[in-house]
């Protein structure tokens, strides 16, 4: 263990930062990737749950390999890429929806002082590269040739442009509640308890950010951009093999996103809803609870997930004008009203960021 | 710091290359998709002038909204991309000795006519704890925010126009009236009628 | 007489515009009742302003009735200057106008303008009424034009016959020769004077005389001079003095009633009134008063002449009325207003008797105006043929003749005047309007003795329906006969040496007052008479019959024979000394040959070929080089740009 | 070391590149937008590498503006251009010389 102590101290400090991040740029992507890979399994399960099913059971104990068994499944499957095709696109069309989707992960605080690149306008940053995801959907669907995925991919993108107002909207809220576009320093603010939780003074903004979060991921009840019903399915109508894998695994790196994102934003990211409770920390087994640390986000992430299948399970599909007009006419609205409102507060010093 | 130049020089090639990708590309979403890598690279460039918030703006508008929109509007008009790919005009060598003796004087005036005394400087290392939004935000909500608030007038005249300009109604449109929908009773979708029964034959 | 002076000029004009403008309402009786009333009331009235000027001891009158508009001092009114001068004028016109009136109802009696006739004769009566009445040369000018808007219109009132159409338009040209002198003279008295009023004009007259004009640079002339020539010159215009005459034989063509209240009677004169109206300029300027006695005699004499050798009868009168006109100028001329005034009156009733007699016996003939075709009317027309006679002998001035003493002691005054000793102007006006006496008897009789004596020649359709006309026609004729006869007799006396006009007429104090002179060996009417056999007038009229009854009646093969020995004489007579072919050829042909050499050449070659589309062809042709700049395509704007941010670019690096 | 000089030249050589696209693109009028932002974005360089060089945010504020400006125009000359080519059926820069002289 010295020896490697050694060696590390007499390396180049920039050489040492690069091999650091590079470093902690694996854990992270490891583990979207693992995470992404048994929410697949989770979601089947918890729909199968609510629909009297059992759920993926074969595979290793519970089924546990299920999620494993599809990857490699869909390793070995042939990538067909249709004739009339724009190939280059269409081949680079999946990396472009995944590497916005992984790169968010560079600003994200994951444990208290764990963070890949501790950034200024790491809030901006993030807004920047959400935006930079709806790519991949219009090149996929472009590139395929096909009036269905065009189709799909036209609304996909209109849909996630509009929500992205919404959700950039809500999240002037929370810079403004936080004075601040560090993540870091965004959750430091929302340290101390639940009440002090972006989620009580931003409720309205929360929800907003929330749905459209949902909306964004072209997720049920807003996937009419999939639409197996209409359209097929959307902009990976003729996606086969890895290249779906990449679409598939861009997905729910998304919504993995989403639900940290809106916990960092409005549930004090991996602050703990017991801080302060100090009777906790005389029990040892129970002392992790008032402790902030990765296992609050990793909770809070579960959640959302866990709502991202719960919606999936219980909604039916919003017709496109529909969403269309949520997102234009109720959340737009919405949250520029709570921003005046929380403009009033802050002149007034009320609330927290009094 | 030579790092620093390499990446200088390596994001500067990209860019220039981006550049010819977007002139040259036959096919404008080509075009369009290396004015993406174009402004990428413009970004990691401002970046490196430690001008952070509008690298991650242009990234932001540019990228996430006004090439969105290029796109959309390249593939929604269906482009006769085999009709537009022939020639180029007939003021191609013209245009391009221009640019070559534009490009030669500018390069001229930048680097020989002025001294180092003068501009040839680098950029001096900005105080600790800068922060480059804090400090725009800070000029702009002050000084300038006269034209700030114009700013925001041109861009809501922007989308008035946009609007008026691109709307059409169209005739024999089906729209749903829900509140038509909502305020439907059930006597009014179901009628009842008693009948006698009728006598087996 | 306020009241009475508006109601005199109004009466006409409402009857006027109420005749013209609903003509079908009111009917042809409504038409003629309406404007006999009009004129009869205006009649009464003058005869009764008259009245009261003369026996009632009223003065002179200047009455301002509205004021039109003022600018830079120069006020423009509507205005009535009543004195004994234009009273009488009253009198004369609107008594031949209701005369005129009555004879319409039988000579228009199956026309179908029958309306608009009427409608147009108020109209002249009322226009002639502002001219005689008015105070001011603006007024005057609009009195002037207006009687000739009216003329024109009625000598083309068949307006379907082409010759009448000609003869307005040559009626109207030739007095736009006239009225452009006359209106150029009124600009040279607002000039001098910038007043319109008469009063304040003759009251400067002699800062008038005293100043000089260039008209011509380098030339200064008179101011009075010119002033007073170009106003005769439109005297010359409306009363039809040679070389502006030639439109009033032309204006035959218009009814037979036209002939006599403005051809002969009335608008005529009016050049007559104005000119004695002036008599204060006049009598300062002796050269304009040479130009005036000069044109006169001209006129009076050869007009006089042509009258012989024509064969329709309206023309023959039209000619002897140009003819008296004429005596009438030459009496101006010689100072000697009175008497053209007097001879004027007098005119008016025997020429509108003469007229209206000649309209009768077209009535009779069937619209038959050639003299050769008729003969021997007396027995069968014997009221037109007495009025007829009563007419001619007072036109030669038969002794007792209204006639008579106008033209007779009219002559004296030429022979008096102080132009006597002065040369050639003195004998040509008095030998002129001697010799003018024996061609007036002569013409005169030679119609008198072709129509109603001698063989009958008209055809037997015309014969088996010849009669005497209806009392409307006869009527007017024998009331114009009653003045034409004794009014001399009555009014001599008062009129030429009674100083009745008072300060209507101004005689210069510098020379011998021709009238007073006169009067100096006035003996009275009867003493006239008696002397009038030892005058060579006398004998000149009584020869001038004799030579008619011989010539025409006795043996009328000798005109036959003269006319073949001396057809050169005969056609310059009969062509009337050239006179319309020099206007109709000579001016207005060189007017018209120089319009057309302006409007081919000069109008669509240099202007429109030249200028206009020139200008406009030129601006197209670089347009069009211009033009291919324009190419319509961006890059060749945005190439074009970038040339000049490389100029641009280039200067800032290379050359600063 | 990388310094004022060095962006000024690179934003010269962008500005060029695209003033060539602009002149000799004449199949298709986005190109031509696209141009004119990458035109604008020469532009924003110098803004940028002059306001670090003299530590004034003011030429950021301009960039700023700039950016807004530039969006503001994307919107409604691809409005144009979408309403252009509804009436035309095409975008084609050959074809619209209809404002020749």
């Amino acid at each position: 263990m010295g020896f490697v102590v050694g060696i590390w101290e007499s390396l180049d400090p920039m050489l040492q930062y690069v091999i650091l991040s590079t470093f902690k740029i694996l854990i992270v992507t490891v583990g979207v990737i693992l995470t992404v890979a048994f929410s697949t399994y989770f979601e089947r399960k918890v729909i199968g749950g609510m629909q009297a099913r059992v759920g993926p059971n074969r595979v290793g104990p519970m089924g546990l390999g299920q999620p494993f068994a599809d990857v490699i499944k869909l390793l070995i499957k042939e990538i067909v890429v249709p004739t009339a095709s724009n190939k280059f696109l269409f081949v680079i069309a999946p990396l472009l929806s995944l590497i916005p989707a992984l790169a968010t992960w560079a600003v994200m605080p994951l444990h208290p002082g764990f963070v890949i690149a501790d950034i200024n306008a790491g809030l901006l940053y993030v807004l920047a590269l959400t935006s930079v995801g709806v790519y991949g959907v219009i090149l996929a669907g472009w590139a395929t040739n096909s009036k269905y995925a065009l189709l799909g991919a036209m609304r996909s993108a209109a849909q996630i442009v509009a929500y992205e107002i919404a959700m950039g909207f809500a999240l002037v809220g929370v810079l403004m509640a936080a004075g601040s576009l560090n993540l870091g320093d965004i959750i430091a603010k929302q340290e101390g308890g639940v009440s002090n939780w972006f989620l009580v003074w931003l409720f309205p903004l929360f929800i907003v950010y929330w749905v459209s979060g949902v909306a964004e991921t072209n997720r049920a009840p807003f996937d009419v951009a999939e639409g197996e019903s209409e359209i097929v399915a959307g902009f990976h109508v003729e996606y086969s093999g890895v290249a779906f894998a990449l679409f598939f695994l861009a997905e729910y790196a998304n919504m993995v996103l989403i639900s940290g994102m809106t916990a960092i934003f409005f549930l004090g990211g991996w602050a703990s809803p017991f801080e302060g409770w100090t009777f906790l920390n005389g029990i040892p087994v129970l002392s992790f609870l008032t402790e902030p640390g990765f296992h609050w986000l990793f909770a809070k992430i579960c959640f959302f997930m866990y709502s991202f299948f719960w919606f999936r399970a219980t909604f039916p599909r919003y017709r496109y004008d529909q969403i269309m007009r949520l997102g234009w006419k109720v959340f737009i609205p919405v949250t520029i009203i709570w921003i005046a409102v929380e403009a009033v507060a802050a002149w007034a010093n009320v609330g927290p960021w009094a | 710091m030579l790092f620093h130049s390499i990446l200088f020089y390596a994001f500067s090639l990209v860019l220039l290359g981006a550049a010819c990708g977007v002139v040259f590309s036959k096919n404008p979403i080509h075009s369009i998709m290396f004015l993406v890598l174009t402004f990428f690279q413009a970004a990691i460039l401002w970046l490196m002038a430690e001008a952070e918030f509008l690298a991650i703006v242009l990234v932001l508008v540019y990228v996430g909204a006004v090439m969105v929109l290029f796109l959309f509007v390249v593939m929604m008009l269906e482009v006769d991309i085999e009709a537009v790919k022939k020639g180029m005009s007939r003021y191609t060598a013209p245009a391009l000795a221009i640019a070559a003796l534009m490009t030669f004087e500018l390069i001229n005036l930048i680097w020989l006519r002025s001294s180092d005394e003068e501009v040839g400087g680098n950029f001096q290392p900005l105080p600790e704890g800068y922060d480059n939004t804090k400090a725009l935000g800070e000029v702009l909500y002050t000084e300038h925010v006269y034209a700030f608030e114009i700013a925001a007038v041109v861009l809501l005249l922007a989308i008035v126009a946009a609007i008026t300009l691109t709307m059409r109604k169209r005739p024999n449109l089906k729209v749903q009236d829900i509140s038509a929908q909502v305020a439907v009773q059930a006597k009014d979708r179901v009628r009842i009628v008693k009948m006698d029964a009728e006598e087996k034959s | 007489m306020y009241n009475y002076y508006l109601t005199i000029v109004l009466a006409p004009l409402i009857a006027a515009i109420v005749t013209g403008l609903f003509g079908k309402q009111v009917g042809r009786a409504g038409a003629h009742g309406l404007t006999i009333l009009g004129v009869g009331l205006s009649c009464a009235l003058s005869f009764v302003v008259l009245y009261q000027m003369v026996w009632g001891g009223a003065s002179p009158e200047n009455i301002s009735v509205y004021t039109w508009a003022v600018t830079d001092g120069l006020r423009m009114e509507v205005g009535f200057l009543v004195d004994r001068l234009s009273a009488l004028m009253m009198c004369v016109v609107t008594f031949v106008s209701l005369m005129v009136h009555i004879y319409t109802i039988g000579y228009m009696h199956d026309d179908p303008g029958y309306q608009r006739f009427f409608s147009y004769i108020s109209l002249f009566t009322f226009s002639m009424l502002m001219l005689v009445m008015s105070n001011n040369f603006l007024q005057l000018f609009f009195g002037w034009e207006a009687v000739g808007l009216v003329s024109y219109l009625l000598i083309g009132f068949w307006y379907k016959k082409e010759t009448a159409i000609f003869a307005n338009l040559k009626a109207f040209l030739v007095n736009r020769v006239g009225d452009f002198g006359f209106i150029l003279g009124i600009a040279g008295v607002v000039m001098l004077t910038n007043s319109l009023d008469y009063a304040t004009v003759f009251g400067q007259a002699d800062y008038i005389a005293g100043e000089t004009l260039e008209v011509i640079p380098g030339t200064a002339w008179n101011a009075m001079t010119v002033i007073c020539i170009l106003l005769f010159i439109g005297a010359m215009g409306k009363s039809a003095q040679a070389p502006l005459h030639v439109w009033l034989p032309d204006s035959m063509e218009g009814p037979t009633p036209i002939s006599a209240l403005i051809h002969a009677a009335t608008m005529v004169t009016a050049g007559i009134f104005m000119v004695a109206r002036m008599s204060p300029l006049y009598e300062l300027t002796t050269t304009a008063l040479s130009v005036v006695i000069v044109i006169g005699a001209i006129t009076a004499f050869f007009m006089g002449l042509l009258g012989i050798v024509q064969n329709d009868i309206k023309r023959v009168v039209a000619y002897s009325t140009l003819s008296q006109l004429g005596y009438m100028t030459v009496a101006l001329g010689a100072s000697a207003y009175s008497a053209a005034i007097f001879h004027l009156m007098t005119h008016a009733f025997f020429k509108a008797l003469l007229f209206l007699a000649a309209g009768s016996v077209i009535i009779a003939m069937h619209h038959e105006q050639d003299i050769r075709k008729m003969g021997g009317l007396k027995k069968y027309m014997p009221i037109t043929y007495w009025t007829a006679l009563i007419g001619s002998l007072a036109l030669i001035g038969f002794p007792g003749s209204a006639g008579f003493f106008s033209k007779d002691l009219l002559i004296e005054a030429v022979a008096d005047s102080h132009w006597k000793g002065q040369g050639a102007v003195y004998w040509i006006a008095y030998l002129s309007v001697l010799l003018g006496v024996f061609v007036t008897a002569l013409y005169s009789f030679r119609m008198f003795f072709l129509v109603f004596h001698g063989e009958e020649r008209m055809d037997a359709e015309t014969k088996s329906h010849l009669h005497e006309t209806p009392l409307v026609v006869t009527g007017p004729l024998i009331l114009l006969a009653i003045p034409s006869a004794v009014i001399g007799w009555i009014t001599v006396e008062a009129i030429l040496f009674g100083g009745f006009f008072g300060d209507a007429i101004v005689t210069s104090a510098a020379r011998p007052d021709v009238l007073q002179e006169l009067g100096s060996h006035w003996h009275g009417s009867l003493a006239l008479l008696l002397h009038a056999p030892m005058t060579p007038v006398f004998w000149l009229a009584a020869a001038g019959v004799g030579a008619a009854w011989y010539l025409w009646l006795k043996r009328p093969d000798i005109p036959e024979a003269m006319h073949k020995k001396f057809s050169g004489l005969y056609n310059l007579l009969d062509r009337k000394y050239y006179f319309d072919d020099l206007w109709i050829k000579g001016f207005a042909g060189g007017g018209r040959s120089l319009g057309n050499l302006l409007w081919q050449k000069g109008d669509q070659t240099v202007i429109d070929g030249w200028l206009v589309n020139g200008t406009a062809n030129t601006v197209g042709r670089l347009a069009g080089i211009v033009r291919q700049i324009q190419t319509g395509y961006l890059y060749t704007y945005a190439f074009a740009m970038i040339i000049g941010l490389t100029a641009l670019l280039s200067w800032l690096v290379w050359f600063r | 070391m990388i310094g004022l000089q060095h962006y000024l030249t690179l934003s010269a050589m962008l500005f060029v590149l695209s003033i060539i696209g602009i002149v000799i693109n004449r199949r298709n009028l986005i190109l031509i937008l696209m141009c004119i932002e990458l035109m604008l974005l020469a532009v924003n360089f110098n803004f940028i590498a002059f306001s670090r060089y003299l530590g004034d945010e003011l030429g950021q504020v301009f960039v700023f503006f700039i950016l807004t400006v530039a969006a503001a125009e994307a919107a409604i000359g691809l409005a144009i251009l979408v309403v252009l080519f509804r009436n035309k059926r095409s975008i084609n820069v050959q074809e619209l010389n209809e404002m020749k002289g």
